[in-house]
């Protein structure tokens, strides 16, 4: 350790990273810091980097669905759904309606949890400890379901080229409408415990402020841009799916604060649950696979498809060359640039107000990393 | 810039060659091509338009690195991907002090195709350790590499037979 | 026994405080254990889980099998830090730990020994702690140790004056620092809780400050310095620290109910000059509880706003409060 | 950085026997001297087995199973496991819950030899026990299983395992401490306390 | 004034409620499934890893026909297993399944590939072991093993 | 003599064993922080004189303000600027020598005038009345002068750490 103090300056640096509770994972932030104020925070990124596009192009293009599950962890559904999208839109593939409709529920089930993970970890991150265990309650209720279906709890392997790998039931149905009454019914108490609370409004009320501009020149999406006040969301800007069919709002905030962050997701939830009800009601029949050649090549050229993620716009970028092996993939992570204002958002600011920037972020590292 | 059609109108203005494909088919609205020396005056003009950089990526072809930018916009669905060859010496103007998310999306592109970005403000590795620095790892090796035409798709027309002159045998 | 204790070489004062001294170090440890049991058993019940379960009957050995296995690590001394210091911070930290208990009176007889400044005897002991956190930070040569006993010591400051302006309106009302005399003062349930409701409130409110726990629990703030001041202690070090930290919680809640909660006034009981310490455990496990309860609720605030919320609300307040015991005291 | 690889060498170096010694849980030298009654061992290997207290440290993936398996549903805290530290020196055990690539390798190694002793390693997952998916021909990131920086006492493979399969490890770490799987008799809380 | 007043009332309001929702949660009954003491039930589309499906009606056992399919298939290349040419046997005879369970990534891309529907999932997810070696299940083994 | 006399008599010399000690400490130290500890000894030791000397209330001001609150500015001001295995070079030279070995005979001397001067009894002939009240009288009728040099001490306590914390503010060119 060098003295506080150095010789000509009062910074100094702090290492927080790679193993630190508030980095949620291994992210490594170089902080300068003057006292307690940070001064210049400078993130590193690499230390989850595990190859994804490198994997994608050495391999024939089903064998990258398993690496698409775990770039997003906790969001491994609509991870899925965005590399099926994407070569079926190369390939020129349809997926039935029933497949689509059944993407989308899971998908949305998908985005709940990841809310539901992120309002834990975010209280947590402000030192209360109780509120991630009933967020957590929650959370696996949707496991559950979602483990019926799908066969795993975190890392799901579902989804599939012309539709998804199993059908859902009667009782799939009956137990997300029985879950979407209980997690209803569960949002007042976080009202009144998290949001309501004069120390949590305090800690993260007029914290990381930015503005729309901000957003453009970093390239923000996601919970963080609609907290800005831009009603920007790839499931309305770009539809993609069976999307369009669903009526549902856009939450927005204006002061683009953390609070305004926050409240976004907290309300998307209740979107989400809209959607899934929607989506259970016009559920259509019908095959759950449509019928695709067993030995698929990706034609020659090249096809974008972007979803939206929890944390914001999802692109896959396929590259095909006419053989089975992608020439190049290239997967634009929402959390990615997300992170690069920290340096520009947090210069300036307390320590712990780092850490609740950060919560607020809602960042997942080894999708940053790929 | 308030619609697509404004923004094919101004890309042309500055003489950038733009070509509108299929939505549905591509996933983008606007396929550009660009010359290096056009690359900042593109970015600036989308700039001023009110478009986000979606990512940059890079591509290893047979004739050297192509890298591509793209461009979202918050307001109306445009979103546009740019091509720009490398130049001589690997490398390109940095957009980083444009868009300033471009900072980490060009460390990337130099750690996986080492292509350098000219007055970037800080160009050390970023998802490799220090000392990965010369890997490159997603340069592919010579016998994989293709050229831009193998990877361009082949536009069926009113019959749904390909036209001859666009295909090409793989190296 | 009486000739025993009579003759020159045993001279029974001393005795006793030996005696004392033996039930202050059980009452230490045993404190460490029922609380650190108490604490996981109870956050786990907040969080709808068992808490510790398989060890002993619901647990209950837990803390005992954590002792041992904390005496049986490994000591680290890291290779920057300032070895001296580094092994004595624990101890400077845990001794005058001991030393409040011996003045606490836990009934009328249940007592140490009574001192004429009791009140400031416990407060001049547990001001060393501050020296302690700030030891250990600076000598284990981690910028996160130093950064928590940094705050450490700027909590502890600012919180002391609301803390003693509060104290001081009840020394104004009994006129004596003397434990057992305010304590007697508010026999027959004329508790000062009732007279002076906000200055429990600020008092408890600077108690959690003082010692380090949430929603003040800036010193060791988890999730921005991993573990603060205490980050480089293992093993015995690290037990050293959590037993005095529980010790001073229940420093902290003796004095609160001496102050506010009548000691150990209550419905009488048999032997009464004996048993009525029953009360007293009873009030400070109650006042515990709360800080338990409190902890695993809230989450933490922030420093500019703990200091904030001292100079803002408490130390205002507890002038106020103190003009007007006065002026109600000369009344 | 320069400290950090000489420490890699060091333990990449270190003799089979000096290894397998630290594998089986025996603390290094400088605690032989407390412990030298069986007795006295055995006890302290009971306590050891009943209060294992986990590093706050995720990697991916088997991070999140690794905190469902700390939360109300699994409860890690009924075995006294719960005390998550964030710093390694607090801790007893360190859970590797996810992929360990070259850039996080002296990171961990780091965290490793800054617990004190006895110390113990959980391998969860397939990347932490073998680099699972990501072992790959092309891999040019990813260390193939963690047992190629520091010693490991037990592998729990899966992708990502059940909370229950952690639990499992512990079980089974618990047992290799101690000799017995349950060193102290278990209870079960009661319905509806 | 009015405001320092007003944020002191509503600052402690919501205190006590936050309180009171953590005290109301200390009665209620604990959550928690007390593995291993009783278990969850474990859904029967739970993913395991990958077995042979015992078929009594056939000699072997199994159906594998070692085709191979599923080693090519494997995204980990986890899979090992080698079929022989038998005398007065119709096609190949299976004699060496090895799964590297390290690597799988439970996919379930064998599972779906395989022409005969020989594998599937177990409903095993205990496996604990002091070597990595241990997760190389011999699958053949196994499912001559069971009973 | 009982063991009563025997213990006051090793608790005393206890106590001064401890002020020298820390005393010295101060003085040789190299490393700051272990001065100030040392510093804090003293004080400690100094309060356990007036303890034994009958004035409880003297004792734990000492203990409240020298230690709990003089101390912890010292060392809380050396905190920002020193790391631990930092030592300051000890310069015995020029005014700095002269100023200290200056002040140093000046307090011995005074000192031993007082010493020599005052007619002392013995604590426990003493017949005295060290009640809250009547400290309280003393200091703000008889002693109120003295009362007000002590908070100088805490005014010189605070600009020192200030000092410390601050090292290279005047050698910083920016």
């Amino acid at each position: 350790m060098t003295t506080m103090a150095e010789k000509g300056e009062h910074r100094y640096v702090l290492n927080m990273g790679p193993q630190h509770p508030s980095t949620h994972g291994v992210l490594r932030v170089i902080l300068e810091m003057e006292g307690e104020y940070v001064m210049d925070p400078q993130p590193v990124l690499g230390y989850g980097h595990r190859m994804h596009e490198k994997m994608a192009e050495c391999r024939s293009w089903p064998n990258f669905l398993p690496n698409a599950a775990r770039m997003d962890y906790l969001a491994a559904l609509i991870y899925n759904h965005g590399y099926v999208g994407v070569v079926e839109r190369l390939a020129a593939i349809e997926a039935t309606p029933r497949a689509e409709y059944i993407r989308v529920i899971t998908s949305e089930l998908n985005r709940l949890q990841s809310h539901l993970l992120w309002l834990g970890v975010l209280v947590l991150d402000l030192g209360a400890f109780t509120p991630i265990m009933y967020t957590f309650e929650d959370r696996e209720k949707i496991l559950d379901i979602l483990e019926d279906v799908t066969g795993s709890r975190l890392t799901y392997c579902y989804m599939r080229v012309g539709g998804v790998v199993r059908d859902i039931d009667d009782k799939f149905i009956e137990r997300t409408r029985e879950y979407i009454k209980w997690q209803r019914s569960r949002m007042p108490m976080y009202d009144k415990l998290v949001t309501g609370n004069i120390i949590f409004r305090k800690r993260i009320e007029e914290i990381g402020e930015f503005t729309p501009d901000m957003a453009r020149r970093y390239g923000l999406t996601g919970p963080v841009l609609r907290g800005t006040g831009i009603p920007y969301d790839i499931r309305r800007a770009e539809p993609y799916s069976v999307y369009p069919e669903f009526d549902f709002d856009i939450p927005t905030e204006t002061t683009g604060d953390c609070m305004a962050s926050y409240l976004v997701r907290v309300r998307e939830i209740e979107q989400s649950l809209r959607i899934i009800e929607q989506a259970l009601d016009k559920l259509p029949d019908g095959p759950f696979m449509a019928k695709v050649p067993k030995k698929l090549k990706l034609p020659a050229g090249d096809a974008c498809y972007a979803v939206e993620s929890p944390r914001g716009e999802l692109v896959y970028h396929l590259t095909g060359d006419g053989s089975d092996t992608p020439y190049r993939m290239k997967i634009r992570v929402p959390s990615f640039s997300n992170l690069s204002l920290l340096p520009e958002l947090c210069s300036g600011m307390l320590l712990s107000d780092l850490c609740a920037c950060m919560g607020s972020l809602d960042l997942v590292i080894p999708e940053i990393d790929r | 810039m308030e619609s697509k059609d404004s923004v094919i109108a101004a890309l042309k203005k500055v003489s950038v060659k733009v070509q509108e494909v299929d939505f549905r088919q591509r996933g983008y609205d606007l396929e550009i091509m660009l010359e290096s020396g056009q690359l900042r005056a593109f970015a600036e003009l989308l700039r001023t338009g009110n478009f986000y950089l979606s990512f940059i990526s890079g591509l290893h072809l047979s004739t050297g690195i192509e890298v591509s930018y793209q461009f979202a916009n918050y307001s109306f669905p445009c979103r546009l991907l740019a091509h720009v060859a490398v130049d001589a010496d690997n490398s390109l103007p940095t957009i980083a002090d444009i868009f300033q998310g471009a900072n980490w999306h060009e460390r990337e592109t130099k750690d996986f195709y080492g292509v350098i970005f000219r007055d970037h403000p800080n160009l050390k590795p970023l998802l490799l350790a220090e000392d990965m620095e010369d890997l490159k790892p997603l340069l592919k090796k010579a016998h994989s590499l293709k050229d831009r035409d193998a990877l361009t798709r082949v536009v069926k027309n009113a019959e749904g037979n390909p036209p001859p002159a666009v295909k090409k045998e793989d190296a | 026994m009486s000739d025993v204790m009579n003759t020159s070489l045993f001279p029974p004062e001393l005795l006793r405080i030996l005696f004392t001294l033996v039930c202050a170090i059980v009452i230490v440890f045993g404190n460490a254990v029922v609380m650190g049991y108490l604490e996981r058993k109870l956050a786990g019940r907040f969080q709808r889980r068992p808490g510790p379960m398989e060890v002993g009957w619901h647990g209950i050995l837990q803390l005992a099998v954590d002792g041992v296995k904390l005496v049986g690590k490994q000591l680290i001394v890291p290779k920057q830090a300032d070895k001296v210091l580094y092994r004595l911070a624990p101890i400077i930290s845990f001794a005058p730990a001991i030393m409040p208990l011996v003045v606490i009176p836990f009934s009328p007889k249940l007592q140490g020994r009574d001192f004429d400044v009791g009140l400031l005897f416990i407060l001049a002991v547990v001001a060393i702690n501050v020296l302690a956190i700030l030891v250990a930070g600076w000598s284990s040569n981690n910028k996160y140790s130093l950064l928590g006993a940094m705050r450490s010591v700027a909590q502890n400051v600012a919180y002391e004056i609301p803390m003693l302006l509060t104290l001081l309106s009840v020394i104004l009302v009994t006129g004596t620092f003397s434990l057992r005399g305010i304590v007697e003062a508010q026999s027959g349930g004329a508790w000062f809780i009732f007279f002076m409701p906000v200055a429990f409130l600020i008092f408890f409110a600077a108690t959690l400050a003082e010692t380090n726990r949430a929603p003040f629990d800036l010193p060791e703030a988890e999730s921005e310095l991993t573990a603060g001041f205490m980050t480089e202690f293992s093993g015995m070090g690290f037990s050293l620290f959590f037993m005095a930290e529980y010790t001073y919680m229940f420093i902290a809640c003796s004095l609160t109910v001496i102050l506010f909660l009548g000691g150990w006034s209550g419905p009488p009981l048999p032997y009464g000059e004996y048993t009525s310490a029953l009360w007293f455990f009873a009030k400070v496990y109650a006042l515990l509880l709360t800080m338990i309860w409190i902890r695993w609720t809230f989450p933490r605030v922030r420093f500019d706003q703990l200091l904030n919320f001292c100079w803002k609300y408490l130390v205002p307040f507890s002038l106020v409060h103190l003009l007007v015991t006065a002026v109600v005291v000369k009344l | 950085m320069a400290e950090e690889k000489k420490n890699l060498l060091r333990i990449h170096t270190q003799t089979e026997e000096a290894r397998r010694r630290e594998l089986d849980g025996h603390p290094p030298e400088e605690l032989d001297s407390i412990v030298h009654l069986a007795s006295v061992e055995k006890v302290l290997n009971f306590c050891r087995a009943n209060s294992l207290w986990p590093l706050t440290f995720g990697l991916s993936c088997c991070a999140i199973e690794m905190m469902v398996a700390g939360m109300a549903r699994f409860d890690l805290a009924r075995f006294g496991a719960e005390v998550f530290r964030p710093s390694p020196r607090h801790c007893d055990l360190m859970i590797v819950a996810g992929t360990v690539n070259k850039k996080m390798a002296p990171g961990v190694l780091t965290l490793y030899e800054q617990m004190a002793a006895p110390r113990y390693v959980i391998a969860l997952g397939n990347c932490a026990t073998s680099g699972g998916p990501f072992a790959v021909e092309e891999n040019y990131n990813v260390i193939e299983g963690i047992d190629r920086i520091i010693p490991v006492d037990v592998y729990v493979p899966g992708c990502p395992p059940r909370p229950e399969t952690l639990f499992e490890a512990i079980f089974k770490l618990q047992e290799k401490i101690s000799g017995k799987r349950f060193p102290i008799p278990m209870n079960k809380m009661p319905e509806g306390v | 004034m009015k405001e320092y007043f007003a944020l002191i009332f509503t600052g402690g309001k919501s205190l006590i409620i936050g309180m009171m929702i953590t005290l109301r949660e200390l009665f209620r009954p604990v959550v928690t499934v007390q593995y291993p003491r009783e278990k969850l039930p474990i859904s029967p589309n739970y993913r395991g890893h990958t077995i042979l499906i015992r078929d009594d009606e056939k000699p072997e056992k199994h159906r594998c026909i070692s085709c191979k399919m599923c080693e090519r298939e494997c995204p980990s290349s986890c899979i090992d297993l080698a079929g022989e040419k038998r005398e007065g046997v119709k096609g190949m005879v299976l004699v060496r399944y090895q799964l590297d369970f390290t690597k799988c990534s439970l996919c379930g891309t064998c599972v779906e590939i395989c022409p005969t529907d020989a594998l599937d999932y177990s409903q095993e997810y205990r496996h604990v072991g002091f070597t990595r070696e241990e997760f190389h299940y011999d699958l053949l083994a196994m499912v001559e093993e069971e009973k | 003599m009982t063991l009563y006399r025997y213990l006051a008599e090793v608790i005393f010399f206890g106590f001064i064993v401890l002020i020298l000690f820390g005393g010295l400490v101060t003085v040789w130290s190299r490393l700051l922080m272990h001065a100030v500890l040392g510093l804090a000894v003293a004080f400690i030791g100094v309060a356990g004189l007036f303890f034994h000397l009958g004035s409880p209330f003297m004792a734990m001001m000492q203990v409240l303000i020298y230690v709990g609150a003089v101390c912890v500015m010292l060392v809380f001001g050396i905190m920002v600027g020193h790391s631990p295995t930092q030592t300051d070079q000890l310069r015995w030279s020029g005014n700095n020598f002269l100023l200290a070995s200056g002040t140093c005979i000046a307090g011995f001397v005074l000192l031993t005038t007082t010493l020599i001067r005052t007619q002392w009894t013995a604590a426990t002939e003493r017949v005295g009345d060290f009640s809250m009240q009547h400290l309280g009288n003393a200091f703000l009728h008889e002693f109120v002068l003295a009362f007000e040099l002590i908070s100088v001490v805490l005014l010189i306590a605070i600009l020192g750490a200030i000092i410390i914390a601050r090292p290279s503010q005047e050698s910083d060119p920016s």
